[in-house]
């Protein structure tokens, strides 16, 4: 199975937060970054994290892991791993929020959503297009998505 | 090769899918003297709450057990282990034979002995069961108003769905504080006047020594000498290891059954994990029974490979526990109760906005941390406690608002990002 | 009395609806132009601090923002122009030397616009590149008179000893551009773009960085007046060594790197300590004489055996052609012309717009000097200095140089919008900086890539043009000055040129 | 140790020669008869050679090196040492121009005078730190640009002024230290060094390369050291900052 993954290259990111705007606007209603801004900010929120000390910046998001703390600790089986796909995906009709995956994840990439629904929040490597959206459009290639495992 | 499971808990589960990941073909047996197998004891709260229903409890739909080629044995209590024999006998007599065997048959409730407990509408909340019957008992009998005996964890999850149903609550708590096992004194403070701002009632330092009523409770009498009417008592004072039947086995039990770092019992073929077992550590010789959940699931997972054959190794684990109450998310990790002199203690506390950060460093190294309302990357402090990562020399940056994985060292954020740190096995 | 202000030369445009705050632009600006006022939610611009590099209006991501020229707008004057009533305004102030960086941004005449090529009809037949062969490897250095052979067993072999060569898949380097001048990831880009493309960079004189070592094969290491980082090592770590006389975007004079950008990293490669001035004096102090320089290029040549082309590279002045004769009977494998339009990292502005000659005179009165004085074949010549696109490496190759250096180009390839601020150090694009958050801006990865892309395409053109032509290698374009006719040039100009005026035949 | 006749020799010759001698791993060479061949030891870099020259050699002595040592019978030529790394190069008697340009390492001892611009741009960096002894005077420009460095001239001969350095001493100086044993007027210097009489420290600190210099040449170290030094030092590391608009 061949996995895609996101590699972050610290020592490019720019810190522009670009990664951010297009995550959120892939998980909007509109797809559309004017009308994310005007109508839907408040629904949705990214799932990349871009993290800033001094020189360093670095956008982080789900690693999906290969031994997935968030997966052992879910009670409730919402964080579950595609076997199609190998990514690790949330079940937000079976999240309870109990932040269990919160608690256990060394990234701190899993949000609290920010919607009304209280469930967790992660990093889907958007399963709906051929790139993630921060991976394409990084103006610097700080993220960049690979394949690994065998096809 | 015939693998035997007792329990369908996170640790049994998590074995079966350890064994299933190298083994497919082998005869898989699991057991449970429950009614219904696969789903997820933790949310029994969240169902009695109304906030998750019938379908949603399954962690694991039937038909997962069909898909892995898992027989499941439902309703069936096992009352003897015969190592001798390789074999385990159910309460009804049916006999079971094994080559490998895994004890993950987690704790049983504690019942303290208090006058007049046998009263109908006195429960214990560990099983769906206890929740259905709660749930059907409140409106069979028009509950309005619930004592709840224990501040744990169980025991207030339990209040807030309680509150959920509408219920008055009141929560008797033998020690000084709510959740004293779990969170330091300022979070249990916090969490107590969050619960007393949803109306519910909560006295410590008390006990319910009388159960008073006819057939069915009508009130509790507290040691205090207070008097609550009450039609309901939930009894949640904490669990213990479920291990009783071992008797006579040979199976060395403490407080749980003894395992080594591979989930080895002292018997050959025999594994134990989960909330039953007592993990003792190699390295330095102590053992501790940590009644959660991802300690049982990873517990679990150590057992099913090594049943099957893969030699790994428990890394040990430390308690933690996540919860929301009266809409607080807290999240404890380690030792965070710990106040001897080698121990320095960092905190932030935004009183407005109910956002508490404790954390517990020892020798240089995170041991304990506790969160309130705001838990955002709780799990980056989880990471370092389990790595047992030297944080002196960013230890000033521990409690800023933006803490992430920047400010920690390069070397270990390097390590991080490529996805090479296990946290629990070897 | 009002404060003396001059205006801001761009104004930078937010459209509003667009504008999403998402402050991509506020945290990216490096001259802190673009704020936030967060009671107000809306962004501004302080268009006072902006240098016109346009960084925020490509990573704005919904185009809310035009960065838009603003002259000042004073009453229209052919004469007083904008440029001149600003310059004045900053010197009164200041009472300083005007600083400007990148090549001369002055409308002089660009020969290489009036000049025009042929192309075969009929007679001759042109070539198709994409199925024909077509080359366009060039060698650099000293070539042989003739060959002689001799019979060995087995077979002939050449018996006439090479000097040692360059040789460039695309007659097209990368000129010099010190570490320091520009950022380490700049150099990287430049060094993995050559290496892509097989053809070289050049180190410049800010030493060589210990990352750059490793393409040491397509490296020329330049050794200047200030002998920055030049040792023995240094000189045997590339595979050619140039001595820079002389620079296009300023002839005369020498340069410095003031102490404040003198930070750890450049002091090592450099080897001087951290935060002294840079000084390359105008002139090598170890060369006022032609035999002075000879003395140069085989000292050079004895630290390093023999094995390396040493090159010479001079600004193109009045006198560049018996200069130039000079150079190469002083020992030069290459003679590096650069000319007027030449860029840089900081320089006076009136040094760089006003001294100096046009390339395309400059190469070709040395091509022809060298041919007459029978020399032509000693050495190699490199022109630089403003060559904008792959016609103008064609029109240079055949006016008599056999190969270009690109600078400019290169930047502007990289991302440089010619801000030309180099000299601030603040380079939004990553390019001539050293701030760390703002080098990170260019990851050589993609650097190397645009670069290599770039010489790729130009490749290609050329190698159009040449089939047209009907040329097959680039051997025969070189001085050969019958592929090029001058359009709307003086008589005088067309002879130094060495061309005709086009509508002319053979 | 092997003995190298250069009579006759061009110089590419002469040095592929040596170079040969020294891939071969002889370490002790002695060159005769030199008359006026460049470029002796240019890029030396084999840290235990020792090179004799004996008759006068060209320019460029010992320009790249990079260690060993060079000695000279004789006078020597200009550029002796230019853009050295490291290494020591040793005159017997007078040498030219330039001396030490733009030297980064090793260290010069010329036991009679030298001529312009001695020391231009000399510059330090980390381990490498060049050290120059004159022993008699040198003409105009001496220490021209210098940015690192120990320079020193004993002043043991006196030009036909009497006068020990020429004008422009220390010109666009910005760096490095300048010792000069004896009287020098404030009209012979550049503008950007300072003028100071060496105190007991500075003494010190060049005593080492004083002795150096007399262990080479036969002269006593005391007596040197007993006449008053001069310490010239530039005002600024930055001599250029405020001389341009932005």
């Amino acid at each position: 199975m061949k996995k895609k993954k996101i590699l972050v290259k610290e020592e490019y990111c720019i810190g522009c937060r670009l990664c951010e705007i297009y995550c959120v606007t892939a998980h909007s209603e509109s797809k559309n970054l004017i009308k994310v801004f005007r109508y839907e900010l408040g629904e949705v929120a990214p799932t990349v994290i871009v993290e800033e000390k001094e020189y360093t910046t670095f956008a982080v998001q789900c690693r999906h892991c290969e031994k997935a703390s968030c997966v052992q600790a879910c009670i409730t089986g919402a964080m579950h791993r595609d076997n199609g796909t190998g990514a690790i995906y949330v079940d937000q009709e079976k999240c309870v929020g109990c932040w269990m995956c919160i608690m256990v994840c060394p990234y701190g990439v899993i949000k609290r959503g920010v919607n009304k629904k209280k469930v967790a929040s992660k990093c889907d490597l958007c399963v709906d297009r051929e790139m993630p959206a921060c991976v394409e459009n990084c103006p610097n290639e700080a993220l960049v998505l690979t394949e690994v495992g065998e096809s | 090769m015939r693998y035997v499971i007792i329990g369908i808990g996170p640790a049994g589960m998590a074995a079966a899918d350890a064994i299933r990941e190298i083994d497919e073909k082998s005869e898989l047996v699991m057991i449970t003297s429950e009614e219904v197998a696969g789903y997820s004891k933790p949310l029994i709260t969240y169902f009695l709450g109304g906030k998750v229903d019938e379908k949603r409890m399954f962690y694991r739909f039937p038909w997962c057990f069909e898909e892995k080629n898992i027989s499941v044995m439902t309703g069936t209590e096992i009352v003897q282990v015969d190592p001798n024999e390789k074999r385990v006998i159910s309460k009804r007599g049916e006999e079971i034979p094994y080559d490998k065997l895994l004890i993950a048959t987690g704790g049983s409730p504690f019942v303290p002995k208090i006058e007049g407990v046998e009263k109908e509408g006195v429960f214990t909340f560990t099983q769906w069961k206890d929740s259905k019957m709660v749930a059907s008992y409140i409106v069979e009998n028009n509950v309005a108003k619930a004592v709840v005996l224990g501040g744990g964890l169980i025991g207030l999850k339990t209040t807030e769905a309680l509150l959920e149903l509408g219920l008055k609550v009141s929560v008797v708590e033998l020690a000084d504080r709510i959740l004293a096992t779990t969170f330091d004194k300022k979070a249990s403070q916090i969490m107590t006047r969050a619960l007393q701002s949803r109306g519910c009632e909560v006295y410590t330092d008390d006990t319910v020594v009388q159960v008073k009523g006819k057939r069915k409770v009508s009130k509790v009498l507290l040691k205090s000498g207070r008097e609550i009417k009450t039609k309901l008592l939930i009894i949640a004072v904490g669990v213990r290891p479920n291990v009783g039947f071992l008797e006579g086995s040979g199976i060395e039990v403490n407080r749980g059954v003894i395992v080594n770092e591979r989930m080895e019992t002292n018997v050959e073929n025999v594994f134990a994990a989960g909330d039953c077992a007592e993990f003792r550590d190699p390295s330095t010789g102590e053992s501790t029974n940590i009644a959660i959940w991802p300690v049982a699931f990873a517990e679990g997972e150590v057992a099913g490979y090594n049943m099957a054959g893969r030699p790994v190794k428990y890394q040990g684990g430390v308690p933690m526990n996540s919860v929301e109450l009266a809409g607080l998310a807290t999240i404890s990790v380690g030792f965070t109760n710990v106040e001897d002199n080698g121990v320095e203690i960092l905190k932030y506390f935004k009183e407005e906005e109910n956002v508490y950060r404790k954390l517990v460093l020892k020798d240089g190294r995170l041991i304990g941390a506790v969160f309130v309302g705001d838990i955002d990357r709780a799990g980056i402090y989880t990471g370092l406690i389990l790595q047992k990562v030297d944080v002196s020399s960013f230890k000033n940056d521990l409690l800023r608002e933006d803490f992430g994985l920047v400010y920690l060292p390069k070397e270990y954020r390097k390590k991080l990002m490529e996805g090479e740190l296990k946290v629990w096995l070897e | 009395m009002a404060k003396r202000r001059p205006p801001a030369d761009f104004v930078v445009e937010r459209d509003d609806y667009k504008c999403i705050r998402c402050l991509a632009c506020v945290r990216t600006c490096s001259y802190g132009a673009n704020f936030y006022d967060e009671r107000a939610n809306r962004v501004f611009t302080e268009n006072l601090k902006c240098v016109g590099c346009h960084f925020c209006e490509a990573i704005c991501p919904t185009e809310a923002i035009l960065v838009r020229h603003n002259p000042l707008a004073t009453r229209e004057n052919a004469h007083w122009t904008s440029e001149a009533v600003t310059d004045i305004m900053k010197q009164a102030e200041t009472g300083g030397v005007l600083l400007t960086s990148m090549g001369n941004d002055k409308p002089h005449f660009t020969y290489f616009d009036r000049m025009v090529l042929n192309a075969s009809q009929v007679t001759n037949p042109s070539i198709d590149p994409l199925r024909e062969p077509m080359e366009i490897r060039t060698y650099l250095g000293r070539k042989p008179l003739a060959l002689e052979l001799e019979n060995i067993e087995g077979g002939i072999a050449l018996k006439t000893r090479i000097a040692p060569q360059l040789k460039l898949e695309v007659p097209i380097m990368f000129s010099a551009m010190s570490y320091g001048s520009i950022s380490l990831n700049a150099s990287k880009s430049l060094a993995r773009g050559a290496q892509m493309m097989g053809t070289y960079f050049n180190t410049g004189e800010g030493g060589l960085h210990k990352d750059l070592k490793e393409f040491g094969e397509n490296m020329i290491v330049q050794c200047a007046s200030g002998r920055f980082g030049v040792n023995v090592d240094y000189l045997n770590a590339g595979a050619a060594v140039e001595i820079k006389i002389g620079q296009g975007a300023k002839p005369g004079i020498g340069g410095h790197l003031p102490g404040e950008k003198v930070t750890e990293p450049i002091s090592e490669t450099r080897m001087i300590p951290v935060g002294t001035d840079a000084i390359s004096p105008a002139p090598h102090h170890d060369i006022y004489s032609i035999e002075d320089l000879r003395q140069l290029i085989y000292a050079i040549k004895e630290a390093t055996r023999y094995e390396k082309p040493v090159g010479v590279k001079i600004a193109a002045v009045h006198n560049v052609a018996p200069i130039a004769s000079g150079i190469v009977r002083a020992g030069a494998d290459f003679v590096v012309i650069d000319g007027i339009r030449g860029g840089t990292g900081a320089t006076p502005k009136v040094t760089r717009d006003n001294v100096g000659i046009p390339i395309e005179l400059a190469v070709a009165v040395v091509d022809q000097r060298l041919r007459d004085e029978g020399i032509r074949h000693l050495a190699s010549i490199v022109v630089a200095g403003g060559i904008k696109r792959s016609s103008d490496v064609v029109k240079a190759i055949a006016l008599g140089a056999d190969a270009v250096y690109i600078g400019t180009a290169a930047l502007v390839a990289l991302g440089c919008h010619l801000c030309q601020k180099c000299y601030m150090g603040k380079c939004n694009w990553g390019i001539a900086t050293q701030d760390p958050k703002l080098v990170r801006r260019l990851n050589p990865e993609i650097g190397a890539r645009r670069v290599a892309n770039l010489l790729r395409a130009w490749a290609l053109e050329i190698k159009e043009i040449l089939g047209g032509m009907g040329i097959n290698a680039i051997e025969s374009l070189r001085g050969n000055r019958d592929v090029l006719r001058g359009v709307g040039l003086h008589e005088h100009e067309l002879e130094l040129l060495g061309i005709k005026p086009a509508g002319e035949a053979w | 140790m092997v003995r190298v006749n250069a009579s006759g020799l061009h110089y590419k010759e002469l040095n592929a020669m040596v170079r040969e001698l020294l891939d071969r791993g002889e370490r002790e060479i002695e060159i005769h008869d030199v008359c006026g061949q460049r470029y002796i030891g240019a890029g030396l870099s084999v840290k235990d050679a020792v090179i004799k020259v004996y008759g006068t050699p060209g320019n460029d002595l010992g320009a790249f090196m990079n260690g060993g040592q060079i000695e000279v019978f004789s006078n020597a030529q200009d550029g002796i040492g230019n853009t050295a790394n490291s290494g020591t190069i040793v005159i017997h008697g007078d040498c030219g121009d330039i001396t030490g340009h733009s030297m980064r390492g090793g260290k010069i001892y010329v036991r009679g005078s030298a001529g312009y611009r001695v020391g231009i741009h000399m510059k330090s960096y980390g381990e490498n730190f060049p050290i120059m002894v004159i022993g008699g005077f040198v003409r105009d420009f001496l220490a021209e640009y210098m940015a690192g460095g120990l320079l020193i001239v004993l002043g043991l001969e006196k030009d036909e002024g009497g006068n020990i350095v020429g004008n422009f001493v220390g010109t666009g100086m910005h760096g490095g230290t300048l010792y000069i044993r004896g009287n020098v007027e404030e009209h012979q210097l550049g503008k950007e060094v300072k003028i100071q009489k060496a105190g007991r420290s500075d003494l010190e600190r060049i005593r080492l390369y004083i002795e150096e210099f007399c262990k080479y040449f036969g002269f006593d170290p005391d007596e040197i050291t007993s006449g008053a030094f001069l310490k010239l030092e530039p005002y600024t590391h930055r001599p250029y900052g405020k001389l341009y608009a932005y």
